[in-house]
């Protein structure tokens, strides 16, 4: 397979040359639930906190300046890198799921004053069936703390959304759909324009939770036309500790503000507050600051090896793995079983060739401790979705820039050797 | 081969054949535990006459070490006294929070002493002792 | 001078050698903002990122158990620093402002159960006029979101609190007194037992702001009594991107969850979730993974050096540099004079020699660009605080454990420079 | 000594004897700027007739830097013409976000030259721009 230069990139990261205990080489399919580093990450980080860490904006003297510079660089370069039209429309949060909480809290907020924020009874918000928590639970409580209604669209058998009732779910009433531009289950990448288009027609806001997509190929939010996407730092080759919000700067400025701090504010009087323009209305206190100038270095990273690259990487080695699965008798993917429109997580479930079904904590459990291979077992965050297909767990691997056929070829073997234990 | 120590036969054997598995008529009392890490759940319900286990009923979906603990458990406590069971599952519970340095005493927990290699798996301990958690809740709750 | 080794602690800093451009040294009396690290804590983070990380708790392989050790065990750490008589009551945020917040919307939450959290119109919240911004804006958010009302503790001119209305101020209408451990302009050490005592009769709950006290002295939360403490790692020789609240567990079980995401739930459904115990059922999504580990080896190292031994340091700089900042003449100290319980933040204002004000950020400037030395400008996130002495700004050099008598002096030649110029 | 070449002789005097410090009636528009990372503040006026500049008047606090600024903003602008004055504005801007590799057009900037040392310093660039950012706010309202 071509592509990009998978050995050069794997010598990046130290920890795929790792040994573990018992003399097991790691073989790393768990980057949908987080994704390693390379030591250009790294050594940025720790460089910046040995020679030129200072608190960020408040801190005046030479170190302050080169913190803020490095911080605020960072949100240029991700500015950049997601197509967001002004650098002020990138807000960092911790993570992915703080980034959907803000905007969720923006709803129905007695603070807000804005009407496309309004959110009482009658009014519906929108989400999917495949959502991970995180964009589940966020509008849970929105809707609790306002008396609005959840709606959500089903997902097929086939692991598609289901948008055949999209005109009755998307509607007068809704005030806001967020759904997954990419499942973190199913790999399934959701097509946008339907809903959006929906969504325009009747005035609700978008917002995308793109964490299963910035990571894995070229994401262009002017492009897209969502008002609001959220992602993560630590699924693309970043730090823990920081995730992304985009909005639209427009949207930024209607909302009201989420968490109260420091260097949030424009002036404060004991009884009352105004508030600093976005980003910062929404980055209450000091932020990771050394974490998203690894974010940053990270996402220089996956543009030196080009993300039109690394989504033909993927897009092959999930051709490869699909392929190479569905030879094993007792496996069923979980999820397209063609490589249109997915990404590379392949979710699955095994049976031994007598027909016995093997829980995936004891695959998860087998490939890691016979053969050092790590995959994700479980609901993967993701509930509703395993309900949905009457199972409790599933078995996940997830392919990301590093990964190799070799890693797929030990993951089949490992499978097969699962089935003969249980066999 | 460091976890084929811990799928002894003994376990497989358990999970592929459940013992007393079911939920059955009387009871005196129910209860559902849930392992929310892995998703694993357990609803159990216990009967006791005069001091005796009369029944040891359940139902749940899990992964081998978690259903065979609980067929695992049917045995052990099912005919036995309520106190000789709970001391089965003190010593269960001392096995299984030893991260793999404690000695099983293998007199008090016949079977169950298979379970040892779990130990070190601190993931997979708490499936173990899914089963062996409810049963102590419902003995409580049965009083 | 006795106590710490400070030339032994100051080769663990390697910032502190380092040479600004144009050849100047580094003086670092920012600690107060932001506290420079520890080559343990640098390694202990690259090592980590390198060879361990992936995600926790819900990762089963062998990568999944240490970084779910290492993060667990931070949290031990830290339980174990500040005398929590559990682990479970200390939860991993990003900083104190995200700490604060999350006690601040438990309050007159719809989602809310418990009445001790209840809040509406005729509640009342109190806090003081030396807070940070960040122990006073969730607060008015709070009070707006319920209609409660906000009021406070006033300060006196020697930059102590007014506890002179104390009765009347906590009344049987609060709810909530949230107040700064130690003041971050002042330096004022808060007594807490007088504030303590009136909560306890009316039935308020007590947060405290430690941002300032737990990296400098021996803090123990069972021994303090309060219900809330909420602290930052970046002041304590930390990472930036983590932050602690600790709760009585009692208080963390009925209060409602903050953000809703993956791993602060037991069970999700499409329309409803229950979720996990305290403390993951305030730590949805990823948490800062690394930012933990890196706090607990801070920890760690305050502990080494002794928490005591650096109280007892600071304390002499402390004493050290009021009297040879009151020799400056025009020279203004805002908050106590002696060292009498106060903590090593000084703040300060400077006149030339014929009266005529500096403005603060002159001062830094000047201070920074010929001395390198690094203090602090402006109203540092206190405005009301500077209002209350009707002054814009201060300048304020905050001592750590790593400073010198040394860097003081130099502090003091600095200031004098700065008088000649605009003489 | 890398700062002092930022505390100009001017900007020094500018600074302990401001020109035209003081609110004055009549005025077209009033504003009020704030640099929210420092807390320096000003409320500015202006008073336009027929394409002059009558007056610009103000009363503000803040550093040296904002408060020689805009004391040479008002040796600048009052008496010039609205036209001459935004191009005065708008080369001073250039100059101050030129991180210091912007070379000055002395001829349009007068006095206010001697603000070139702080375009070096991104954290004051904000003070040095707050008065002129102001008087263009204020002289688009004020039409
Ligand atoms: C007293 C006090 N409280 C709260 C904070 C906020 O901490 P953070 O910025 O880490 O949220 C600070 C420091 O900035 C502080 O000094
Ligand atoms: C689709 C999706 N959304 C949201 C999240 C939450 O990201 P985080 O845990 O970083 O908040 C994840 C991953 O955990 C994800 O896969």
């Amino acid at each position: 397979m071509d592509g990009l230069d998978v050995e050069r990139i794997r010598k990046d990261f130290p920890v795929l040359s790792r040994e573990l205990p018992g003399g097991r080489p790691l073989i790393y399919l768990d980057s949908g639930n987080s994704s390693q580093k390379p030591v250009q990450v790294i050594e940025a980080m720790r460089d910046h906190l040995s020679m030129h860490y200072s608190n960020v904006g408040r801190a005046h003297h030479a170190l302050g300046a080169e913190s803020t510079e490095a911080y605020e660089n960072a949100r240029d370069k991700i500015a950049a890198f997601i197509g967001a039209p002004s650098r002020d429309e990138v807000i960092f949060t911790k993570n992915a799921s703080e980034a959907i909480n803000l905007v969720a809290y923006a709803f129905g907020n007695p603070l807000n004053t804005d009407e496309r924020f309004r959110l009482g009874p009658g009014d519906e918000i929108v989400i999917t069936e495949m959502e991970h928590h995180s964009n589940i639970v966020p509008w849970q409580f929105a809707a609790q703390r306002s008396g609005a209604t959840l709606r959500w669209f089903g997902v097929t058998d086939e692991g598609r959304l289901d948008l055949s009732n999209l005109d009755e779910l998307v509607n007068e009433r809704t005030k806001v759909v967020a759904f997954a531009h990419q499942s973190n289950v199913l790999g399934t990448v959701n097509s946008i324009s339907p809903i959006l288009a929906r969504a325009r027609q009747v005035g609700a806001l978008v917002l995308l939770d793109s964490s299963q997509a910035v990571p894995h190929k070229p994401v262009d939010v002017a492009e897209l036309g969502v008002d609001f996407i959220a992602f993560t730092g630590h699924k693309m080759v970043g730090p823990s500790g920081i995730g992304v919000l985009w909005g639209k700067a427009e949207l930024l400025d209607a909302m009201p503000p989420f968490l109260g701090g420091g260097e949030m504010i424009e002036a404060v009087w004991m009884d009352r507050s105004t508030f600093a323009p976005a980003p910062h209305k929404f980055e209450a206190g000091t932020p990771p600051i050394v974490e998203a100038i690894g974010l940053g270095v990270a996402v220089d990273y996956l543009t030196d090896v080009g993300m039109p690259a690394i989504k033909e990487w993927e897009h092959q080695l999930t051709g490869y793995a699909l392929q190479a699965l569905s030879e094993i008798s007792g496996l069923r993917v979980i999820g397209p079983r063609s490589v249109v429109s997915r990404g590379g997580t392949v979710s699955f479930t095994l049976k031994t060739p007598g027909g016995f079904d093997i829980h995936p904590h004891d695959v998860g459990q087998i490939l890691d401790d016979v053969f050092g291979i790590a995959v994700r077992v479980g609901h993967h965050c993701a509930r509703p979705l395993h309900l949905r297909f009457g199972i409790p767990a599933t078995t996940r691997a997830s392919l990301y820039l590093y990964n190799t056929t070799d890693e797929i070829d030990a993951l089949v073997r490992g499978l097969h050797h699962v089935q003969k234990v249980f066999g | 081969m460091i976890a084929e120590s811990m799928y002894q036969e003994l376990i497989l054997e358990h999970y592929k054949h459940p013992q007393g598995r079911g939920l059955r008529e009387p009871y005196d009392a129910e209860v559902h535990h849930v392992n929310p890490t892995c998703g694993d759940e357990i609803t159990l319900r216990v009967k006791v006459e005069s001091g005796k286990v009369a029944d040891v009923s359940y139902e749940g979906q899990g992964c081998s070490i978690s259903q065979a603990a609980a067929s695992v458990l049917h045995e052990l406590a099912a005919g036995s006294t309520v106190v000789d069971s709970l001391a089965v599952v003190d010593e269960f519970t001392r096995l299984m929070q030893g991260r793999g340095t404690v000695q099983a005493d293998e007199e008090v927990l016949g079977d169950a002493v298979a379970f040892a290699g779990v130990a070190k798996f601190p993931a997979r301990v708490k499936c173990a002792l899914l089963a062996w958690m409810a049963y102590k809740d419902a003995v409580v709750r049965s009083s």
